[in-house]
């Protein structure tokens, strides 16, 4: 039962550091982004590939982080989303589409079709957690992302950019008027989204190791979490991934192991159709 | 239009009718069978796009209505029910399921339609996949017969090629009527802007309902039909992949505009085949080019040509209005 | 001149539709043609791209000595993207090629579904699928590479019975045509042992979380657990086995006892215990040479799909020389009851035996994975020697 | 004779702000009635309250006696209640033809009549008529979108007429219009009030514009209603003059 709740735990707050990319996103530039998952898959092998280009693992990590922040996040932002973001949410939605497709080929021919073994940050050793013996790996993987989040919290709500980020989530229009660099609030956000990513492929790798197929799976269970939690709300898209990780576990246990997947998915349309502003959402402030 | 840009209209489509009822006699077998899968996604298409291009609703689920439709239609027939029986049921049930996973759309902002329907998507598959005693689980339903229909024996891919070229001339005629009438001009009223429709009378809740349960209805058409085609039915083709497909082409063909779907389906079933000459990078340059298509027109590959007309279009206007504007109704005012 | 603009649109439509049509033509062939319609993509790239470059390995291999019959070998390679309508299509196309032979595809459904297709060119189809229905459905064209889970199942249930002395035992499998098939078989064979089948348990392809099955698992006290995933899979949960301290026998079939799921899992998959049908791992010369020479040119160790890819084009190779001519027709009469022995035909790299139905019979094992390595412990003779 | 419509003791409000405040009016068939008001003073939420797009706190509106309080714009369109809009809501991607069939269809026949009858709902020629009616022939196949705003403004009030409603709400017909085009539409409201006998209200700010239209006037000032009369009792009331001057 507690097992349940912290493998629930562990596995959610995984769901949360990209939930939480993905509705900050949303917020500021109105970005579905269907690639969230293979963001999420892409860094391990950018680490990968510089360790078997015979660069220590610290080093790998930080190339994998300073090429991901440019590539997932310059990169993206500027060359992908800026162009398209005044056609509306859709055709970009589809273009993030289009991405995973690339993404996840190329890896797959570029680099391998197999699954890869990752080196992971923490010993494989468990500790003894309220009598049960949980895993050192899933509670370096609840710490971290706990650490990342309340981090990320402290940077929009007591920081002067993170306000300016929050008041070009609002209303970008009004923003501008304020003198808010609107733009690079939003690129700021992209690269804070690279940062997410990268964090929750270390940390996420070693335990499920790296596999072109991987983001699939984590994408869409991020963008659940993202709108169970509500939509529009970072302390939402936490929520909402721990939330669901632990649901998960619960369903597997106690329903049926075959309609695991769709526990979430009724959730999620429960979430909509009677709290459409999500969980722990406020509601959409935005004019028809 | 004028007389002589409806020659034009006319003979255009004429050409292409002409090619998709010639072009076969010199294909073999598989091109065949492209080229019907073609007409099928097409079908498929062609209903989100009504659903999405005319009246604005995103749905994500068009690909498991394909799937309940292609189960539909291969239960009754395998069953000894006839080809037509099995396109009604086909095409009723997921009119009523549509309409039923409509109503979360009335009740909350356009987008999450979207996420209720993409949830319906997985759960669809895995109840394709988990309810074995209907559908045969993972293991698929295999042998679906290909029946004669009216009286002409469609097991060989060239008449099951004219088949569901057949069924998807009768959609696109009754696409095209439905947009015109005036159920087509309410689904643009309600994409456009719902709060005036209402003033004018349009019952959007009604319409809305229609237009997703209509373009659901031809997801299940085309399911039918790809039953047959494949002979062979399983839960995998019908995962959310099919949806984010079915939506791919839309966009990136032209969403609203009436061959957009047409286009987008040659775009996702036919340029792969063609891309293959590149082997197993066809997937990669597929994905970039379908990312250049919506950077370079995000109204997808027709609204690059409307663009281009529209700027012919408007230096003749304003050379006509210039000449002959009466007094009173120019008003070019602040 | 005033272009109408329904008029451009249906243009575009037409010259689209040219375009890609044109291309899609064939071309002509000279030199023995294969086509391997694999799973390239999608859920079962991983598979297909295995048995793709074990198929090459062999094109080249047999080529470098010569060919068939004096023939070259020529291999094309077709994706399926998993998807069985896609898989239907890239079947026709190759079989408007007129290939010799088509190998794969290796998801049980996308045979099933490609099966009929081949059975009316009369040509023969050399895959990977091991759903046991798949020799069962009266095609004649259709042959196997591996065991059929009607013959490895009943082994392993065998082992679990009589060796482990199992009375009840949890099935944990993935849900898909693969799992599904194995897990359907191994059922139907505990019944028949009278071993009871305390928890059934479905996941999903791709899974990354077992923490719950595991769970599950412990609650329902078994003597032993079978274990029927992809490497993955398996990998992530012999690690969740072993961090939740579950101390039951570790059964699989093949998959759970190889270098991968032992590379992934690390200690958590020592003690694991199991069938292998086909292993890169058996310690027969054959075998081993094959796996070096499969590391050299493409850079990591091939799972079982490799070898059956490898394997699947020597059997065609000696089916053909037992006609002694290059008959497309007559190939599949020849593998009917056909005995390849590996010291004539090293490709086959372990004596095998093809019977009427198109199922294969040769030698298998009893493994274990002791210090990261499997170990085979007990050879298995043929069912029918 | 029963009013055509009838507004009784309405009042809105929102959180602790009251907007409409206790308005209570009707309009006799063939009228014209113009409510007046400096800015934000519940012109809008009135009109809102009225057409069903807004719930009223307190009161009721009556429509040709029926209670149609909290009723929706298009069980309001069907009673034959019609209205434009203060800022431009005609649809861009239509024909201006194609947004006149609209504005009349849902009047024609029944839902299944119109999917398989005429295509254009039997409105073609109505359509052609209003378009002549409001001089914007030359421009009937353009897509409304690329019409100039007064243009616009004058195709938005066409729609309203196309279902030939008993009662027509206009919300600042003449804001954003010159001088040329205001002449034009005030010439073409009269008309359609005297052939049609239709009843209007009209929101305006142009002073003049209502002050000759109208035959009758209220003036709102903060949620209340000031004063009514004719244009004339208006002109001359000293708490109008001071609620304009004052403000």
């Amino acid at each position: 039962m507690l097992n349940l709740v912290i493998s629930g735990l562990a596995t959610g707050s995984i769901y949360a550091l990209v939930a939480v990319g993905f509705t900050l996103l949303w917020q500021t530039s109105q970005t579905i982004n269907f690639a969230q998952g293979e963001f999420v898959m892409l860094p391990a092998f950018v680490v990968l590939a510089a360790m078997h280009a015979g660069l220590p693992f610290p080093m790998a990590i930080l190339v994998g982080l300073v090429a991901c922040v440019f590539v997932l996040g310059i990169l993206f932002q500027r060359v992908l989303v800026a162009p398209m973001l005044k056609h509306g949410v859709l055709p970009l939605a589809v273009a993030t589409m289009a991405l995973s497709i690339l993404m996840r080929e190329s890896v797959k021919e570029f680099y391998s079709a197999e699954a890869q073994p990752f080196p992971s940050l923490l010993p494989d050793a468990t500790v003894d957690v309220l009598g049960i013996a949980v895993s050192l790996q899933s509670v370096g993987v609840l710490v971290a992302s706990v650490i990342a989040v309340t981090a990320l919290q402290v940077f929009i709500n007591r920081t002067s950019i993170g306000a300016q980020m929050q008041a070009t989530a609002q209303n970008p229009t009004v923003a501008r008027i304020l003198g808010v660099p609107v733009e690079r609030m939003i690129l700021i956000t992209f690269v804070i989204n690279a940062v997410l990513v990268v964090l929750a492929s270390l940390l996420v790798t070693p335990i499920y190791l790296a596999k072109f197929s991987s983001g699939e799976i984590l994408g869409m269970a991020a963008f659940i979490a993202a709108i169970v939690g509500g939509f529009n709300q970072v302390r939402g898209a936490i929520a909402g991934g721990l939330l669901l990780g632990v649901v998960d576990n619960f369903a597997a246990a106690y329903l049926s192991a075959q309609y695991r997947t769709a526990v979430p998915l009724f959730i999620l349309i429960a979430v909509i159709l009677f709290r459409p502003q999500g969980l722990f959402g406020r509601s959409e402030e935005r004019a028809v | 239009m004028t007389p002589r840009a409806r020659l034009i209209g006319i003979a255009a489509a004429a050409c292409l009718v002409a090619i998709l009822l010639f072009l076969p006699l010199g294909l073999n077998t598989y091109g065949l069978f492209i080229l019907s899968m073609w007409a099928v996604m097409s079908i498929a298409a062609m209903g989100l796009n009504l659903t999405l291009g005319y009246a604005g609703q995103v749905s994500l689920a068009q690909g498991a209505f394909v799937g309940i439709g292609a189960y539909t239609a291969a239960l009754l027939t395998i069953n000894g029910y006839s080809l037509a029986l099995a396109f009604a049921a086909a095409a009723l049930l997921c009119f009523a399921v549509g309409w039923l996973l409509g109503y979360p759309a009335l009740r909350v902002q356009h987008h999450y339609l979207a996420f209720v329907t993409l949830a319906f998507s997985t759960l669809a598959y895995l109840v394709f996949r988990n309810e074995e005693w209907l559908t045969k689980g993972i293991y698929g339903i295999s042998g679906v017969p290909r029946p004669a229909a009216l009286g002409i024996d469609l097991a060989k891919p060239l008449p099951f090629y004219y088949f569901c070229l057949a069924i998807l001339a009768v959609v696109v005629v009754a696409v095209w009527w439905l947009v015109k009438s005036p159920w087509g001009r309410a689904f643009v009223a309600i994409r456009e802007n719902p709060l005036r429709a209402r003033s004018l009378g349009v019952n959007t809740s009604r319409y809305t309902l229609l237009a997703f349960a209509i373009g659901s209805g031809l997801g299940g058409i085309a399911g039918a039909l790809y039953a047959p085609l494949v002979e062979f039915v399983d839960p995998s083709p019908f995962t959310l992949l099919l949806s984010l497909n079915l939506l791919m082409m839309v966009i990136v063909g032209g969403s609203g505009y009436f061959a957009g779907p047409l286009l987008g389906a040659i775009i996702a079933v036919l340029l792969p085949e063609w891309l293959r000459a590149i082997q197993s990078y066809y997937l990669i340059l597929y994905a970039l080019l379908v990312m250049a298509i919506l950077m370079w027109s995000p109204t997808g590959i027709l609204g690059i040509a409307d663009a281009w007309l529209e700027r012919r279009r408007s230096i003749a206007r304003s050379r006509a209005l210039a000449e002959k504007t009466p007094t009173l109704a120019s008003g070019e005012d602040a | 001149m005033k272009f109408p603009r329904s008029g451009i649109r249906i243009a575009a439509v037409a010259g689209a539709l040219l375009l890609a049509v044109a291309a899609t033509s064939s071309h002509a062939q000279g030199t023995i043609k294969l086509i391997n319609v694999n799973e390239l993509s999608g859920a079962g790239a991983t598979v297909g791209t295995n048995f793709k470059n074990g198929a090459d390995l062999a094109v080249a291999d047999i080529n470098a000595k010569g060919g068939i019959l004096g023939q070259k070998v020529e291999i094309s390679h077709y994706d399926t993207q998993s998807n069985a309508g896609t898989a239907r299509a890239q079947v026709q196309k190759a079989l408007d090629e007129n290939p010799y032979a088509i190998l794969g595809p290796n998801f049980s459904g996308l045979v099933k579904a490609t099966a009929p297709l081949v059975k009316n060119a009369g040509i023969a189809q050399v895959m990977g699928g091991e759903a046991g229905e798949l020799t069962q459905m009266g095609m004649p064209s259709l042959f196997r590479t591996s065991f059929g889970q009607q013959s490895s199942m009943p082994k392993i249930a065998k082992y679990i019975a009589d060796d482990v002395k199992a009375k009840s035992v949890a099935v944990i499998w993935v849900n898909n045509d693969f799992g599904k098939g194995g897990r359907d078989a191994i059922v139907k064979d505990f019944g028949a042992r009278g071993v009871k089948v305390v928890a059934d348990i479905s996941t999903e392809s791709g899974q990354a979380d077992f923490s719950a099955d595991v769970q599950k698992i412990k609650q329902a006290k078994p003597d032993a657990v079978f274990i029927y995933l992809n490497e993955e899979e398996s990998a992530r949960i012999l690690r969740e086995i072993k961090r939740q301290a579950l101390n039951v026998p570790l059964l699989g079939e093949t998959t759970l006892l190889s270098q991968k799921v032992i590379d992934l899992a690390g200690d958590a998959a020592t003690g694991v215990k199991g069938h292998v049908g086909l292993t890169t791992d058996a310690n027969i010369p054959l075998v081993q040479d094959f796996r070096k020479r499969f590391v050299a040119k493409y850079n990591y160790v091939p799972d079982h799909n490799g070898l059956k890819g490898y394997i699947a084009v020597y059997m065609i190779k000696a089916g053909t020389e037992k006609i002694g001519k290059v008959d497309r027709k007559g190939l599949s009469d020849a593998l009917h009851g056909l005995s390849i022995n590996a010291k004539a035909e090293p490709g086959v790299l372990m004596d095998v035996s093809i019977d009427k139905n198109g199922d294969i019979d040769r030698e298998s094992f009893l493994g274990e994975v002791v210090n990261g390595k499997q170990v085979i412990t007990k050879t298995l003779p043929k069912l029918n020697p | 004779m029963k009013p055509v419509l009838e507004v009784e003791k309405l009042t809105k409000r929102f959180g602790g702000i009251t907007a409409v405040d206790d308005v209570s009016f009707s309009v006799q068939e063939g009228e014209i009635l113009g409510i007046i008001g400096p800015n934000g003073c519940g012109k809008s939420t009135l009109f809102n309250c009225i057409l069903g797009q807004l719930q009223p706190s307190a009161g009721h509106v009556h429509v040709d006696g029926r209670n149609v309080t909290g009723s929706s714009p298009e069980a309001l369109n069907a009673l034959g209640v019609s209205r434009t809009f203060q800022l431009l809501q005609v649809f861009a991607q239509l024909s201006v033809h194609e947004n006149l069939i609209l504005a009349g269809q849902e009047h024609q026949g029944t839902m299944l009549r119109r999917l398989i009858g005429r295509r254009d709902a039997g409105l073609a020629d109505a359509a052609a008529q209003m378009v002549r009616f409001f001089n914007l022939q030359h421009l009937a196949d353009e897509r409304a979108g690329a019409l100039s705003f007064g243009q616009q403004k004058l195709l938005d009030c066409a729609m309203a007429f196309m279902s030939g409603p008993r009662l027509v709400l206009l919300d600042e017909p003449a804001g954003g219009v010159n001088l040329t085009m205001l002449k034009h539409l005030h010439g073409r409201l009269r008309a359609i009030n005297e052939e049609r006998r239709s009843t209007f209200v009209v929101i305006e700010h142009n002073m003049d514009f209502v002050m000759s239209l109208c035959s009758r006037v209220i003036v709102l000032a903060e949620g209340r209603k000031l004063a009514e009369g004719t244009p004339a009792q208006i002109r001359a009331d000293q708490k109008v003059i001071a609620a304009y001057l004052g403000h």
